[in-house]
């Protein structure tokens, strides 16, 4: 339940957030979402033994959360799910690779720790990347983005649906779970023999919905795809970012100044 | 069992991409918008639904813990294996942009692993030939059952092999899968029996909306309790036989890559891998230095390199605070 | 009089094969008319809307919609004409937030912009819900939810109203707001409900139904008067009508 | 007089930072007293009720249950006394069929199988839908609904009954017969509804809420009789009070 709850108020505010009137909320979309996910393939494409590089990479997520105004706090709970998998994955690699990098102090460095600690921060900077990118625009505008793409509508608009019911249905399935735990206050889950009926019902009402949702649609003439209302298209503010990045984001990967850390 | 996008390498994660968009692409073909309008509300709404229902805990029966629905298998009896792999990308696009469940560039990973197999080997090898004569609940059950079993072993063995593809761990790969696959049986059993006790709800209630189901010969008694307890045994002896392969007998799985990519060692096999790995990079527009154990060009890193970076980072951080305060002064 | 809006023939109905839910439906609606749809709980009040809309299908007899026959092909065409407020306005409203989803309907007809602001506005002002206008619909109480259901179905300006319990949660004032709209609405409208007093306060005509049948059809003084025939069928006097016994 | 069963003290609670939905709410409410709990649409008259029962939590201030502060520990002890029907019914079903979801309760509070029986007959025959024990919840109408939820309820004989809008959808006849079970029913309960003339038949109390606070706390009749303090708070008299001015 606490778990349902959580989800329906993460959703809220991701939306709050991304709804805010900051600069950043106001690039275009799809130049947004083509600098995430560039940003995310260069950082993974790095060598497991580049921890400057790495390390460099961070600049991105600083000046957006710095001059994004985006509360860093936020994003810090995202992590929760990744970082437990990507120690799990990294952990072992000290003990497989023992090759001594260098030394610091009576301490040496072996390459496992650096491919270690170089995993567990790309996966910190492709999680505050992908934060990013959702604080500050909305699944509508990444929608927007995609058809843009040219991904077909059918898939579009479905993603969102998807979207728009997922609060009701939370709110939907905590009510069930709320009346569920009133009735059976000692429960902490739902207990076994419930389970088809609970979910069930739950299931057969969405799908009541989805028909009345669709009749309803219909009814206000929907024809197969939606209107986005008031998008613009890129201006020069968008392709100044989407190229800036682009070249600073190369820069860090090739430029022999930046080699210089490297060597 | 989501991948993570810090856990694949870009040409892995573009050939996922390219292999999930390809079955994408076809199931809108199949899908048949056209003769069912209705579709793409109900995908919608239903997307949600699983969305929704992977939230609620359930309490496993003589344990103390909980599992969770995960859907590939629930919407494929729905709806069909087009209609529910459609719905499963956009579940999955939202878990990961909401949730960071997943990752962007990981996606392509994740639709295959959890979508691809769960809706349509699901479908295709498990619930089709089961439900095509007549349906019942035993069969709704034990449907459910192995498809989410298998279909999810699957999924985990897919996500050890884009693991060892991506070069990202130096854990040996028997090892990797042989943690992988037993703990994805026991979720996939649990899954299994959710889903199975869903769809029985809904054979019972309104048995029309299985997909392609044969429900006009319903009506006959079954005992819910003797199925399950022969399914078990028989999972148990499935499972258990798949997991002792996986974990105490590494050269099977040894074998079996040496099989795929027709070398004799492990590691050869590797590099093999990563050499085909490279050349798919090559010719794609990103260009990432692929570095492998051993290799010189590898270790571009020393003690001063990491500090100068740092110092980079700070610079470029105090430079963004003048900037964010004097942008505040001004607006003040 | 004015030429016929609704015209139902001898209809129908069953979810289930063994149990008629609407036997033998005969009724017809003029332009102007304004009908309350009366019934206790569970006669298949919500049932012959959604026929009227095509929400369910499968009907024997003949329905029509300005003359035109309610089938699947034909439904695109008539609902453009009609506007439905459902019994659960959960169901109906699926946009993020309020504005969105009442401007979804003059979008989607094609109007311009600044004329679906103009219906939008419009709409929220009549039903009062202009600080409502960024919310998401998740987020309202069960009353807001309600008045914004009704609100997109104004924006539409459609030729027929069909409403499924429309003063359902709403609060006394509001509910008076509601009856000042519809009586404002000069086109054909059917309200189904068990609020008798704004079936009076509204409704020129009543339909009485019980166990899937119309029992009375005919003016509303006429029938929301007759005690006894209200309470043979389920329902009772409107509390307008009652004396009040004073409580304690 | 009798103990005090629930105990508010100023409580304040938001959804979201910047808006207050209850501004320093204080009162107690004592074993036999029935509290009607009105206002207009959005005044937080269910959030109120949710609170009690701990359906949200990180309110600021105290509640107490019968001398137990409501907080995520003691909330399976609150919740064994409570009955809460919920203002939007429909997800508050989960069983299979209408049987099942009245015995839910009763079984899961370990009582035998020939008491459950009791209880669930009772609870069916008092809200007179005995003809729907099979049913499936599905398929029930938006009133039948109602119904079986409030029969769950009386399944669980609480010791205090929360209602939210519990006449919402219900036919004037089984509006009376509700009216009926409440009044027997001589234990706590708290009414949210719009429905003044259901308030006046049923409370002996009534809490007027405005913009999420307490306006008035005070005798049924005195708040029910007073026009211009209802009107005021978006209300209006009872319709049973109002008088009729006759129409057309
Ligand atoms: N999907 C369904 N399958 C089977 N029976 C149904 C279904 N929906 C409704 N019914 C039954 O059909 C009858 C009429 O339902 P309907 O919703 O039309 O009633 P109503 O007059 O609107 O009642 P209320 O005033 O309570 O809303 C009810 O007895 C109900 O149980
Ligand atoms: N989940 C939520 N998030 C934010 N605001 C909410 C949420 N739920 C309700 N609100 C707001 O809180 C206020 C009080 O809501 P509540 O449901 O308590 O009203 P109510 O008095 O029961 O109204 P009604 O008579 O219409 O049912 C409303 O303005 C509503 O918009
Ligand atoms: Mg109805
Ligand atoms: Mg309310």
């Amino acid at each position: 339940m606490s778990k349902l709850s959580g989800a329906y108020y993460e959703i809220d505010h991701m939306n709050m957030v991304a709804t805010r009137d900051q600069w950043v909320n106001k690039i275009h979309p799809l130049v947004k979402l083509v600098v995430t996910v560039f940003y995310i393939a260069v950082v993974v494409s790095l060598s497991k033994y580049n921890l400057s590089g790495i390390l460099l990479m961070g600049a991105y997520p600083i000046v957006m959360f710095m001059l994004g105004e985006v509360s860093f706090k936020d994003s810090i709970r995202r992590l929760r799910i990744i970082l437990p998998l990507v120690c799990v994955v990294g952990i072992f690699n000290p003990f497989f690779d023992r090759q001594v990098v260098f030394n610091v102090g009576s301490i040496s460095v072996t390459s496992g720790v650096i491919s270690m600690v170089t995993l567990m921060i790309k996966g910190i900077l492709t999680v505050l990347a992908s934060y990013l990118l959702i604080a500050t625009t909305t699944i509508e505008k990444i929608c927007y983005a995609l058809r843009q793409l040219h991904i077909p509508a059918v898939l579009v608009t479905q993603i969102l649906l998807t979207y728009r019911y997922i609060s009701v249905l939370l709110k939907e399935a905590n009510t069930i779970m709320q009346a569920y735990l009133l009735r059976a206050p000692n429960q902490k889950g739902v207990q076994f023999k419930v389970w088809g009926p609970l979910v069930g019902q739950l299931l057969l009402r969405s799908i009541d919905r989805a028909n009345a949702v669709y009749e309803s649609m219909m009814l206000r003439g929907y024809r197969g795809e939606f209107h986005y209302s008031n998008m613009e298209h890129c201006s020069g503010k968008d392709y100044l970012f989407l190229v800036a990045w682009i070249v600073v984001l190369l820069a860090i990967k090739y430029l022999p100044v930046f080699m210089y850390f490297n060597s | 069992m989501h991948m993570a996008d810090a856990l694949v390498a870009p040409a892995v994660a573009g050939t996922m991409y390219a292999a999930s968009a390809i079955a994408a692409g076809y199931s809108i073909k199949k899908v048949h918008l056209e003769a069912d309008p209705k579709k793409v509300p109900v995908m919608g709404v239903m997307g949600a639904f699983v969305f929704a229902a992977q939230m609620i805990n359930f309490t496993i029966p003589g344990t103390g813990s909980s599992g969770h629905l995960c859907g590939g298998m629930l919407l494929t009896a729905l709806l069909g294996p087009y209609a529910a792999f459609l719905t499963m990308i956009g579940v999955l696009l939202i878990q990961c942009l909401m949730f960071a469940d997943g990752g962007l560039l990981a996606l392509g990973c994740n639709v295959w692993n959890m979508a691809f197999y769960g809706c349509f080997l699901g479908y295709f090898l498990v619930w089709r030939p089961m439900m095509k004569k007549t349906t019942s609940r035993g069969k709704i059950i034990a449907a459910s059952i192995i498809g989410s079993v298998v279909t999810l072993q699957l999924g985990a063995f897919s996500v050890s092999i884009e693991t060892l593809f991506s070069g990202i761990t130096d854990l040996p790969f028997s090892v990797f899968a042989g943690t992988m696959q037993p703990i994805h049986l026991a979720i996939g059993l649990v899954e299994g029996l959710i889903t199975a006790a869903v769809l029985v709800f809904v054979y019972e209630a309104r048995p029309e909306m299985l997909y392609r189901a044969n429900v006009a010969g319903k009506r006959e008694k079954f005992s819910f309790k003797k199925t399950l307890g022969v399914l078990a045994v028989v999972m148990l002896l499935i499972g258990g036989g798949l997991s002792l392969f996986a974990s105490s007998h590494p050269d099977g799985l040894e074998w079996s890559i040496e099989r795929i990519t027709g070398s004799t060692e492990l590691d050869a096999a590797k590099k093999s891998v990563y050499n085909t790995a490279e050349s798919v990079q090559e010719t794609t527009a990103l260009l990432p230095d692929y570095q492998f154990k051993g290799s010189e060009s590898g270790l571009g890193t020393s003690f001063s390199g990491i500090i100068g970076s740092c110092v980079v980072l700070v610079v470029c951080a105090g430079v963004c605070y003048i900037i964010s305060t004097t942008r505040k002064k001004k607006s003040a | 009089m004015s030429h016929i809006h609704i015209d139902m023939e001898h209809v129908n109905f069953s979810y289930e094969k063994n149990k008629k839910i609407l036997d033998d439906i005969t009724f017809t609606a003029r332009e102007r008319d304004c009908i309350g749809l009366i019934g206790a709980n569970g006669v298949g009040k919500s049932t012959l809307l959604k026929l009227l809309v095509g929400l369910e299908s499968g009907y024997e007899g003949s329905i029509r919609v300005e003359e035109i026959p309610v089938s699947s092909e034909m439904l695109p065409k008539i609902r453009e004409k009609i506007g439905y407020v459902f019994q659960d306005s959960d169901s109906q409203l699926f946009m993020n937030n309020v504005y969105e989803d009442i401007a979804f309907a003059p979008r989607n007809y094609g109007l311009p912009e600044e004329e679906v602001v103009r219906c939008v506005e419009h709409a929220m002002q009549m039903t009062e819900i202009g600080h409502l206008r960024e919310k998401s619909i998740y987020k309202l109480s069960g009353g807001e939810k309600k008045l914004v259901s009704i609100a997109t179905i104004l924006a539409m300006t459609p030729d027929i109203i069909l409403m499924d319990e429309p003063t359902i949660a709403l609060d006394p004032r509001n509910r008076r707001n509601l009856i000042h709209i519809l009586n404002q609405f000069d086109h054909l409208k059917i309200i189904a409900s068990h609020d008798l007093d704004m079936v009076m306060d509204t409704c020129s005509r009543v339909i009485l139904m019980s166990d899937g049948k119309i029992v009375k059809d005919g003016d509303v003084m006429e029938i929301l008067k007759d005690r006894e025939l209200l309470e043979k069928n389920g329902l009772e006097l409107p509390l307008g009508l009652q004396e009040r016994k004073p409580q304690q």
